[in-house]
């Protein structure tokens, strides 16, 4: 057991932490468009010096990172708080799905455009009527000569307007079992039969998008991993997502933590700061704990995915243990605000709202405790 | 021993709820929160003022129903149950102060307008760093004696740009009245989390004011009627939340059953169960005390305000879990309930204040 | 809307308080056949002047009290620290449900020696292999002539050995669905084919017994309800003994916090006493609201059942809601105590163990919010 | 960076884990509970002895395997899965107290027969009066310099009567060796929650003892090293209640279906995943925080001790309502895990006691 560097692993985060210091762009411009563009154009400068796709093979342009270096990636990306890529999706869940399940003519076609960011990828797999149930979607592919044409409704997507690809998974064979007669394609994004409409969450953003498809078209050539193979090829997408992301969302737990804890110390209540006060104070040492724990549970599921080559128990339970944690420490804020907390007067009003899509988004949490019951315990499978 | 509503409590329980339901439907709601400048119409106002609520807790020597708090919490519940976005609780707050002034001549001079409905006020009472004290103010009068004047500034102060007067509260307890116009007062909107319920930055520099002669026990009862009030709206809003969370629940299939057939959704929604009627039981007692039992209202109305806070929050919240995404979305109308919900938990006194309030006065 | 009592409740209470005040027999001594004695006693005083059965008719030597009236005994008794009358299933249970269920003949035979404690009751429901599924029950009954031989075995069965008679459910027509085919008998204790043993709890006290009947006879006469009749019949037991012990359950929490409070400001910690430590003092706030809520929605439920008949949805919620309250009160005490919790130093240690089975015992949580999910709100079943 | 055991430390895990399954069979464990006297045989210690635990912590100077914080995590996580009573622990706590006086004298007399297993330790800290706090005592001690003694009463001392030595603490920190045999000292048996562990009260009168010069920070650390080891302890004891739960889960038939099958039953077993391997994540960095990284392992050892002791109650209490009635009865064998989850969160400092020291440390 040792919770140290090893020396190869702290010369890959000196190296990047200096870049990162050398090469921050500074805060993002206001305003969606500008933002946009900034990200884009960080993602270039990320893609020039090698750290675009850092978990990727060499061969297709990454960086061949371990997963110790993955998880050091994003740690100090967050920590520096660099921007994040803009083709967030094409580099966490597209590239890694092409390079696992497409053909060697995709490889050469995909890979290098989500690197340099100059192809957006979004993410075409909820609909409204199957939110847990992905299997159950409805989305039809028909096949007409080698073109697929179809039709339906797509739902929590995002980037979808500055996407050039969407990963879609569609029913091309109605009779099958519902795991089966799905198709996993790669949907040009720039065609007429494709509209996108924004979707405003409760925190009044529209971060996702719905996808509304009348009869878009598909080259054939343009399916991932075979006709009717799409139920493991979005599997593969989603635990690209959850693993990738588990780092990110550690850290950025840490980073919030610390920032309650200054407006802790830093707001005054009955003459001393909510700090000081017995119940403020146990609860944010609570969260001090929760949070550690989730950083290294973290650690530990790394470790065990490299020996083991999958994840252990412990890798299971981020996603739902951070949805727990980030939804009481943004209601610990508003408790610390006092009357305050009527008002939209900080960043907390809006991390409070958003934090209540965390059990939901990605896997509900009551279905990740199902995954957990069945797949780790052994428990008998209710459906 | 009857722990129901009288006749004519039911009466006036279903006339709100249909008159609610009639006037104030999602869209409506919707549009009130996001495009009404104000957050409701004169013709809203004119329709419950037709309806007596203005006056429901006036005396009648003021012109007023003189009716209870349990009438009070009765309308309150059925508003919550509603969301509708009305200036109804702002004014009632003030009411309940001026009522309390008792035989005090600014209050004999308001109260008749305020039955009416044709004279609006609110309540200002948090300062700008205002603690977790709902009544705590540090605003200590200028001018002369007879002719105070009042600089500082309020926070949160509801409905204030459409108010009539402002009670505000200062230091040791005192109240003041100032009147919408007043010089130096100034009043600018703020975003608040509840976009159904309008909040204000109240400024004043050296703004004239009537003070209220409130004593120390007629005061804290206003206020406990006011935070028992809240606490209705919350019970309210619980009650449509676990309705909309029951309803869904039953329709939405996943897995090729209703959800609502999973314990993972059932049993949150029975969850939801015990804590709405819990609040509306406590709830209607602290009413119930405030109108026949002074010596244990202090209590209620703290035990009240705590528990019917939480359960509005964790209600609303839990139904948002079982709307899943659809819940999150700002076209679902779930999200304005929840909203009130949190907002509800910190007016007057977060749930971990008053329960601090219950700890002192049960002996703890 | 009247929280307050009515002239004549009010009356029906002093006339109770200052009865109790005059004949109240003191602790109870040392020991568990003195201790049985001294509650058999004290039910004959009790019967003697009236007081016991006050929930039954008149007319078969009850009180014939209102539902407030059977609160404000319950209250009364509860305030009052008397002992509990000694055959508390067959007031609670056994005798209403032969008054709702049982024959002209039953009631003359089986009612009086009930009030009296000549005849202990007990109830034999509960199977080791059926315990939330109580109409799994596997115990069979065999007709031979005007006699039934059962055989099998059941649990948690209080008083047992004192009991003369048992409220036995066992399963007569093995071919009928699991619901149909049970019936409802009433057999003697006293014979050598019921086998008596008594079952250690993690309290270490022996509470409750299991039965093993190896071929026991009933006689035809001894079926309540008619043969085949036992589920409707066993249900208005189970209903008699919620809403009986709804009203005892909640004073009981009220006087435990009250002495959980004394304990709270008799501790010392760090120089101050627990009571004015902020968390305790939160804690305890909100067991005392809890407790409030508690003994408000009983209340909120017995109107509403004398006004409609049947419970409003409030009155679901007392049994589960107290589990909750009186395990949360129960582990506050051990968190006061602080190093103390180690040793059983004083009542709190059984407390706290025993209560670990309020969540089970007469149904358990989970049970009980299936229930309120299915009949109250309407959700779809399950199974 | 590589979070798991060496090939080293899966070999004591292994080693461990067999010995004990081997001896500790549940009606091993229930005899040694309910019927022998000290709670273990002689023979069990020689055993134990022989597999060279008692020496795990003392260094090789004095005549032991000088192993680590994390060697000593990885047997004490056995010895809780297998609940094995045993005077371990309390061995291991003088041992760590011992080994922190360093060059001290009567350290240096003593630690070789601890390291074999012939003089056993325990350790006494709480006054009959104390608060939450793991170390606090007013013991001050009598006599002439250089010739202590000691007058004062300790609580809930483990294995006190089969104890050689008595380690005692007193005011500032102080502590103090005591032999069993001195004159004054009374050790009498207690009624303990947990009945897998013997507790006693010390009282000592006048009693000689020998002071230990104890630097702070390494007394700080045997303290950190015990609390680490008793919340390894509590994650064996969560593991093995989460096993006996599912299993139980998988088995037990309902309504015609495993319980397990509801989510009612197998949603609060993934929660007690949850809860154990979180437990073990942070008990694992505290023991290796001690052994390499001195700065943070105060920080480390109070999360670990706050976090296991809260898991293990919380496992264990849920694995009892999955099982039903039959977990209830003291003929099964979950209460045992139960009483020692509940004691370990009281002993030395209960979980909010270290969560007040994670804020200290962590700056909150």
């Amino acid at each position: 057991m040792d919770l140290t560097l090893s020396p190869q692993e702290e010369a890959f985060r000196d190296e990047l932490r200096g870049w990162l210091d050398e090469h921050h762009p500074g805060a993002e411009p206001e305003g969606d468009e500008a933002g946009f563009e900034f990200r884009r154009s960080w993602q270039k400068t990320l893609h020039q010096a090698g750290w675009a796709g850092v978990s990727w093979p060499k061969e297709y342009g990454g960086r061949g990172a371990s997963l110790i270096e993955q998880a050091i990636y994003n740690e100090e990306v967050t920590r520096a708080k660099a921007p994040a890529a803009v083709n967030v999706l094409g580099l966490a869940m597209g590239g890694p799905t092409v390079i696992a399940h497409g053909s060697e003519e995709q490889r050469k076609r995909y890979l290098e455009p989500i690197l340099s960011a100059e192809e957006i990828w979004c993410q075409g797999f909820s609909e409204p009527e199957s939110g847990s149930d992905l299997a159950s979607l409805k989305t039809k592919a028909e096949r007409h000569g080698d073109e697929w044409v179809v039709t339906g409704q797509k739902v929590w997507t995002t980037l979808a307007h500055h996407a050039k690809w969407c990963m879609l998974v569609a029913r091309t064979d109605p009779d099958a079992p519902k795991h089966q007669g799905l198709t996993y394609f790669l949907m040009d994004m720039d065609q007429d039969a494709v509209q996108v409409r924004p979707l405003a969450q409760i925190t009044g953003e529209a971060e996702f998008n719905e996808l509304f498809l009348e009869e878009a078209r598909i080259p054939h050539a343009n399916i991932v991993g075979g006709e009717g193979n799409g139920w493991p090829v979005a599997i593969t997408t989603l635990m690209h997502e959850r693993a990738t992301l588990a780092f990110g969302l550690q850290i950025q737990v840490k980073i919030a933590l610390g920032e309650l804890m200054e407006k802790a110390r830093s707001t005054t209540v009955n003459g001393g700061s909510a700090a000081e006060d017995e119940i403020i104070r146990d609860r944010l040492a609570q969260l001090y704990i929760e949070s550690e724990v989730l950083r290294l549970n973290a650690y530990r599921g790394l470790t065990h995915t490299m020996k083991h080559g999958v994840p252990g128990p412990e890798g299971s339970l981020g996603k739902w243990q951070w949805a727990d944690v980030n939804q009481a420490l943004t209601e610990l804020a508003l408790d610390i605000a006092g009357p305050q907390a009527l008002l939209r007067s900080d960043d907390w009003t809006y991390r409070f709202l958003r934090a209540r899509a965390n059990s939901i988004e990605g896997g509900t949490t009551e279905i990740l405790k199902n995954i957990v019951a069945e797949r780790v315990l052994g428990l008998p499978r209710l459906r | 021993m009857n722990f129901d509503l009288t006749d004519d409590q039911r009466a006036i329980q279903r006339t709100a709820g249909e008159f609610l339901a009639a006037r104030y439907k999602p869209e409506e709601l919707r549009r009130l929160a996001l495009e009404e400048e104000r957050g409701f119409t004169d013709e809203q106002w004119k329709a419950i003022a037709e309806l007596g609520w203005p006056g429901l807790v006036v005396s009648e020597a003021h012109g007023g129903l003189g009716l209870g708090i349990v009438e009070l919490v009765v309308v309150q519940e059925q508003l919550g149950y509603a969301l509708a976005p009305t200036p109804f609780l702002s004014d009632v707050g003030a009411a309940l102060l001026l009522e309390a002034g008792g035989e005090d001549e600014t209050a004999a001079e308001y109260l008749p307008g305020v039955a009416t409905g044709e004279r609006r006020g609110t309540v200002a009472v948090w300062d700008a760093d205002a603690g977790w004290s709902p009544t705590h103010s540090a605003l200590v009068p200028g001018g002369e004696d007879g002719q105070p004047t009042l600089t500082g500034t309020k926070v949160a102060v509801a409905d204030a740009a459409a108010a009539d007067f402002i009670v505000v509260s200062g230091a040791d307890g005192r109240h003041f009245v100032v009147d919408a116009g007043a010089s130096g007062l100034e009043i600018e909107a703020t975003e608040a989390l509840d976009p159904t319920r309008r909040l204000y930055s109240v400024s004043l520099s050296e703004t004239p004011a009537r003070e209220l002669s409130l004593a120390p026990e007629a005061r804290r009862r206003a206020y406990e009627a006011l935070t028992t009030a809240l606490a209705a709206e919350s019970v309210g809003v619980a009650q449509r939340a676990m309705e909309m969370a029951t309803e869904y629940a039953k329709e939405r299939q996943q897995f090729g059953r209703p959800i609502g057939a999973y314990q993972a959704i059932s049993h949150p929604c029975a969850q939801m169960l015990l804590e709405t009627e819990g609040a509306r039981s406590v709830t209607l007692y602290a009413a119930w005390a405030l109108d026949h039992e002074p010596d244990t209202s202090q209590l209620a109305a703290a035990m009240a305000k705590s528990y019917a806070g939480e359960a509005g929050w964790r209600v609303t919240a839990a139904a948002l879990q079982v709307h899943g995404g659809i819940g999150f979305t700002f076209e679902h109308d779930l999200h304005f309930f929840l909203k009130r919900a949190r907002a509800n938990l910190h007016a007057f006194g977060d749930s971990r204040w008053h329960r601090r309030r219950v700890a002192d006065l049960a002996g703890v």
